[in-house]
């Protein structure tokens, strides 16, 4: 057992990959000679050489699509586009190329990239900074999304994200880097296809990921002691879903609630509802709730951040209505 | 892949070694033939979709092809069947792939604008303007950083210099020196739109060089000469020189798509162009030079069209995808996932 | 009365607002010179210059944030991205700059922006050129996002898209150009905020946009020889979303069904499905119902190409399936 | 906005127009001890987010701004409050920006990265590095379009250069030979990237002009050269002499942001490019022509002191806006809608 942050987790499976496997290489912007822009890639590029840890200059969709092409010859490239606020530069290369050769190519050509980012809001950075867009990107098919919210996700989704043969989005919540938690040593790999329940309970099923699943586990800290006994999922991929472990908890607790900090219309959220309500509508006592961000570009002030995000206390709210 | 996507039709004779000029020459009028094959089954509706025909500027696949080795990957854009072909790719394969069918060398998924062959390295058929240049320069980085005296030959037209991935691609494989051969076929036109009305800088060779990079014009109505520029462009990559840039100059001889009306240009400038299509070119230069002996280009075209029959009549006798295999290559593990 | 095709109407439209407001020009690609890639914009350049009708480099980001600027500076840009599959280059300035320009700058900077973009898939154009994804932008705070379905609102919202001080986005499907109908004339200006119903019925409610309203309409005169009713409603303005006009036909209906173009999962149908359930549950007698759009790239042989796109007879039996 | 924007602190004294060199200096001054004390809230927290100080960098703002019209159009990035500053905007408004407040030039929903002045053409203010020269060609156009003399000044640092939005902006103004004054900081790092890895070519004024653009490259640790160059371009670009671009080679004494630990930067190198700093440059020039009475320094130095006292004064009594104005400004119409 050791005590780490989820940043020196995320930098331990980096590490690891590149002594695992000579195809593996990172590249990015200030990912070497600045460290990381939240430090995660530290120091890796004096252990292991501008080869493989390669600053580029700032041009995403050229460099996400260099990875592409990379993985087409045989690398397996880690990308990180420093946040998903700017990975819209590279959108046209993640579904047109990334997301589709493989189907478009009749089954010849597989992409087996992985693109990292930091995402989400939570720093006073503003509107252009400051978007939550990983649910938004599991709209495209042929994409795996995985969404680390503890340690040893942060620790253990990189190295099979990285044999996935296709291609895999990481998306890291920047809330989350400094977060502290144990690990098991020796270290085992996580699957990267299953949600995970996180709490147990019996009367309502909050659904969190990333960004949101501490938010969730506060909630259901506080609804306890208000006598409502919540069970938290961690979707941990947000493509494919794992409807299966969300339905089996819905249909015991028949009160679901999804908490998402993308904009609320059209986020993940919106899927997971329609999704729930399709498969065991007559198992619900209540439509299927959802506490999301305001949909506003999102403003510097602390106190219209924190009213755009969804707190502890609109979840406790929102839940108490639902369970009423 | 159910067929093999190497050249299983009627023998064209493969030209001797020592005539290049004769190579050449059937590698153009294999693609020209197949193209005007292509409008006939276009209009009897047995190809759908855009297509984009090369008629007119074949001498650019051809020459930088010949100066290739099969270790090389070529990315192409929409207007990639000379390419394709040139590559090696039978033309029974991609003629089946145009009509949609199993036996296409993308499973009748990919159409006109998508053809691809992994064994030949053949990376598309991108029909993104300017989406294929990262991914050649992320293949040049493969070869790089694994050691590899590879060529990633990576063809688009001008008005993908426009794009902001073309200015990215650009930059990244000249600052990581990567062994990208970039092939501009400039034909003048982006779709209606005239080179001088989408470039500030018209000379799109000086445009390159920006980019430190050497960048050369080329006469692409001549097949030879592309051929000699690719050849000595291709080893100057091969030996560690970094990319290279080859304007090939070029001109289609019909509309941008079958779709296309051709409203913007004089029918005079096509004329014009027309003048020096690449292959009567090239005939004149081996009849002057004694290359061609009596009858051969009578043989050559009998072989070709017998060819290009058997393709069709492969491609027609090709099935349909079963539907229940929809969602089958969505991903690796076989099953869409959602 | 007069009957002109899709395509003529927003022609008339784009002329209509080039004579009527000085500020207007349009800018794009192939608008000028080739006469637009669908011909919506046939001899306007002759009519009108090339400083009006503008031809622009393949620079989708660079001319779309060019419309930004230009709109900011007092003009009334139309700006034609040829086809939904090129914004994807351009995201970056819809999102960041376009939609969050006015909220940013504390309301001092609105963006008086028309783009125009075909969308859809049916032409067998493959995976790179099939894309839907209006249900996708309209996740987006900030913008409006209308898809005229019909000839009078292909003629009509034009005028009033120019009028709204904020940036709208117009979704031409492009199997729609050619369809023809009739135009009152003189012609009236339509609303760009309210669903229509656009076929009465009591037992089923249908909801559908763009290039699936004929899809639904369809489905619901079979349905109607079955012996179920279906309402068919148009929603024409995807963000912000007419909520209360779903709402008092399903309350009606208490069935309600979504025909999406897009991908299933994360399609505007979640949104709608999640919403009408969030608010009248209660009223449902089952699921809101979807048909989309298989979760693939979009394959070019047509057998596929219809497999994946929803159908008439889709539409009929899960219609079937829901009234059941 | 409640608030008018312009200058309401303490009266700094206006320079004479015959004495451009003692105007220069005071703005550079004014923005060197409003960022100082930036710093300091920022340790207070203040002010939070993101914060990029031009500390070092002084020149090119004033310099730029000092040729500028009141009818002109500035575009730039995060790195802003020196541009906000010269340009005209109260150091009041932007501290209360800083600090979140409803005073603030755009009621504090912007902060640091997001400074913006409609009624002053200010237009922000833009944290997607190049994401702001798109703009700045529409509000080109938009003047060309209306046949308004104007000119629109666009800032952004060596590290834009690469995104392919520097391509296509650059482009699309020189082929429509548009107003703009491309101002490149080339501070030489991009965050902690020096130039030499981002760009193949590292001349960057000689880079510009392939797009067929007029461009210089000026020393911007000299104030009343980047004024000298400035106003010979902006009275070019105003006389319909199409986009100019200047290359205004800078540095920055500070980390890239707060967060930035600065280890990619040799502390000699900064100390040299300190020994140039723009200040202390002007200041000797001016002594050197006689042009600082005594005391003259000091008196401003008060003066500027007073004048941020007073915007911190403002900042902190400034209110925060309502949370039930959360949905205002989404959309013109007030509320959100979804
Ligand atoms: C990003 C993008 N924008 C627009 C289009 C539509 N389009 C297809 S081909 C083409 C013209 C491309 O011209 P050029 O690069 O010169 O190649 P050519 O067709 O002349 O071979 C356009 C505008 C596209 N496919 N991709
Ligand atoms: C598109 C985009 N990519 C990455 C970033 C993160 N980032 C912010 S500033 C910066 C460096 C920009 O360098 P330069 O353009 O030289 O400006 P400087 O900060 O030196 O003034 C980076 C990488 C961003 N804001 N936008
Ligand atoms: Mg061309
Ligand atoms: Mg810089």
């Amino acid at each position: 057992m050791s005590v780490i942050t989820y940043r020196e987790a995320m930098r331990q499976a980096i590490r690891e990959a590149l002594l695992r496997d000579e195809r593996v290489f990172v590249m990015g912007e200030d990912i070497g000679h600045y460290g990381g822009s939240y430090a995660v890639t530290l120091d890796l590029l004096e252990e292991f050489g501008p080869e493989r840890i390669r600053d580029t200059p700032l041009s995403e969709s050229g460099f996400v699509g260099a990875g592409i092409g990379a993985a087409l010859g045989g690398m397996r490239p880690i990308v990180e586009v420093m946040t998903v606020n700017f990975s819209l530069l590279a959108l046209d290369q993640i579904m047109n190329n990334a997301a589709s050769l493989l189907y478009m190519s009749g089954g010849q050509l597989n992409v087996p990239l992985v693109i990292r980012m930091a995402t989400g809001a939570g720093r006073q950075v503003g509107a252009q900074h400051s978007h939550s867009l990983e649910g938004w990107f599991a709209h495209i098919p042929g994409l795996r999304i995985l969404a680390p919210a503890t340690i040893e996700d942060a620790r253990g989704m990189l190295w099979p994200a990285l044999e996935d043969p296709d291609p895999v989005l990481i998306f890291e919540h920047a809330m989350l880097y400094n977060q502290e938690g144990e690990l098991e040593e020796p270290f085992q790999p996580v699957d990267i296809k299953s949600a995970a329940v996180r709490r147990s309970g019996d009367e309502l099923t909050i659904i969190a990921y990333g960004g949101t699943l501490r938010t969730a586990l506060g909630a259901a800290e506080e609804l306890a002691t208000q006598g409502i006994d919540a069970e938290v999922i961690d979707l941990r991929c947000l493509r494919p879903l794992d409807t299966a472990t969300l339905l089996s908890s819905v249909t015991r607790t028949h009160h679901a609630m999804v908490v998402d900090e993308g904009w609320r219309s059209g986020s993940l959220s919106a899927e997971i509802s329609a999704r729930i309500t399709e498969e065991v509508f007559y198992d619900l006592d209540a439509p299927v709730s959802r506490v999301c961000s305001a949909e506003v570009p999102m403003p510097y002030a602390k106190h219209l951040e924190d009213a755009v995000l969804p707190q502890v206390l609109d979840v406790v709210n929102a839940a108490k209505v639902l369970c009423a | 892949m159910t067929e093999s996507t190497t050249n299983v039709g009627p023998e064209v004779q493969s030209a001797p070694s020592d005539n290049r000029g004769l190579h050449l020459l059937q590698e153009m009028l294999r693609i020209r033939r197949f193209e005007e094959r292509c409008v006939e089954l276009y209009s009897r509706s047995a190809i759908r979709g855009f297509l984009h025909l090369a008629i007119g500027e074949e001498a650019c696949a051809v020459g930088v092809m010949a100066a290739l080795s099969r270790e090389d990957a070529v990315v192409s854009t929409y207007r990639e069947h000379g390419h394709a072909i040139a590559r090696g790719l039978s033309m029974r394969v991609i003629m089946a792939e145009l009509e949609g069918k199993l036996e296409g060398c993308s499973r009748g998924r990919g159409g006109s604008m998508h053809l691809f062959d992994g064994t030949q390295r053949f990376y598309g058929g991108n029909a993104i303007v300017a989406g294929g240049l990262p991914l050649a320069v992320g293949l040049a980085l493969a070869d790089h950083l694994q050691s590899r005296p590879r060529v990633t030959a990576c063809f688009f037209g001008d008005g993908a210099v426009a794009e902001g991935e073309f200015h990215e691609a650009m930059n990244l494989a000249a600052l990581w020196h990567l062994p990208v051969l970039f092939c501009c076929e400039n034909n003048l036109y982006a779709m209606g739109t005239p080179l001088q009305f989408t470039e500030s800088e018209t000379d799109l060779a000086l445009k390159a060089a920006s980019y430190r990079m050497p960048s050369w014009e080329v006469d692409a109505m001549d097949a030879t000469a592309v051929e000699r520029a690719a050849r000595e462009a291709t080893e100057a990559v091969r030996a560690g020189g970094g990319p290279h840039f080859l304007e090939l100059r070029t001109y289609r001889f019909r509309s941008h798509s079958m779709y296309d009306p051709d409203r913007y240009r004089d029918k005079s400038e096509i004329e014009r162009w027309k003048q020096r299509d690449p292959i009567t070119t090239l005939v004149a230069q081996l009849n002057h030079d004694g290359q061609l002996a009596d009858g051969q280009l009578e043989r050559l075209e009998a072989a070709i069209a017998a060819e290009v029959e058997d393709a069709v009549t492969f491609a027609d006798a090709g099935t349909d995808e079963p539907v229940d295999e929809l969602t089958r290559f969505v991903t690796s593990t076989g099953t869409g996932g959602s």
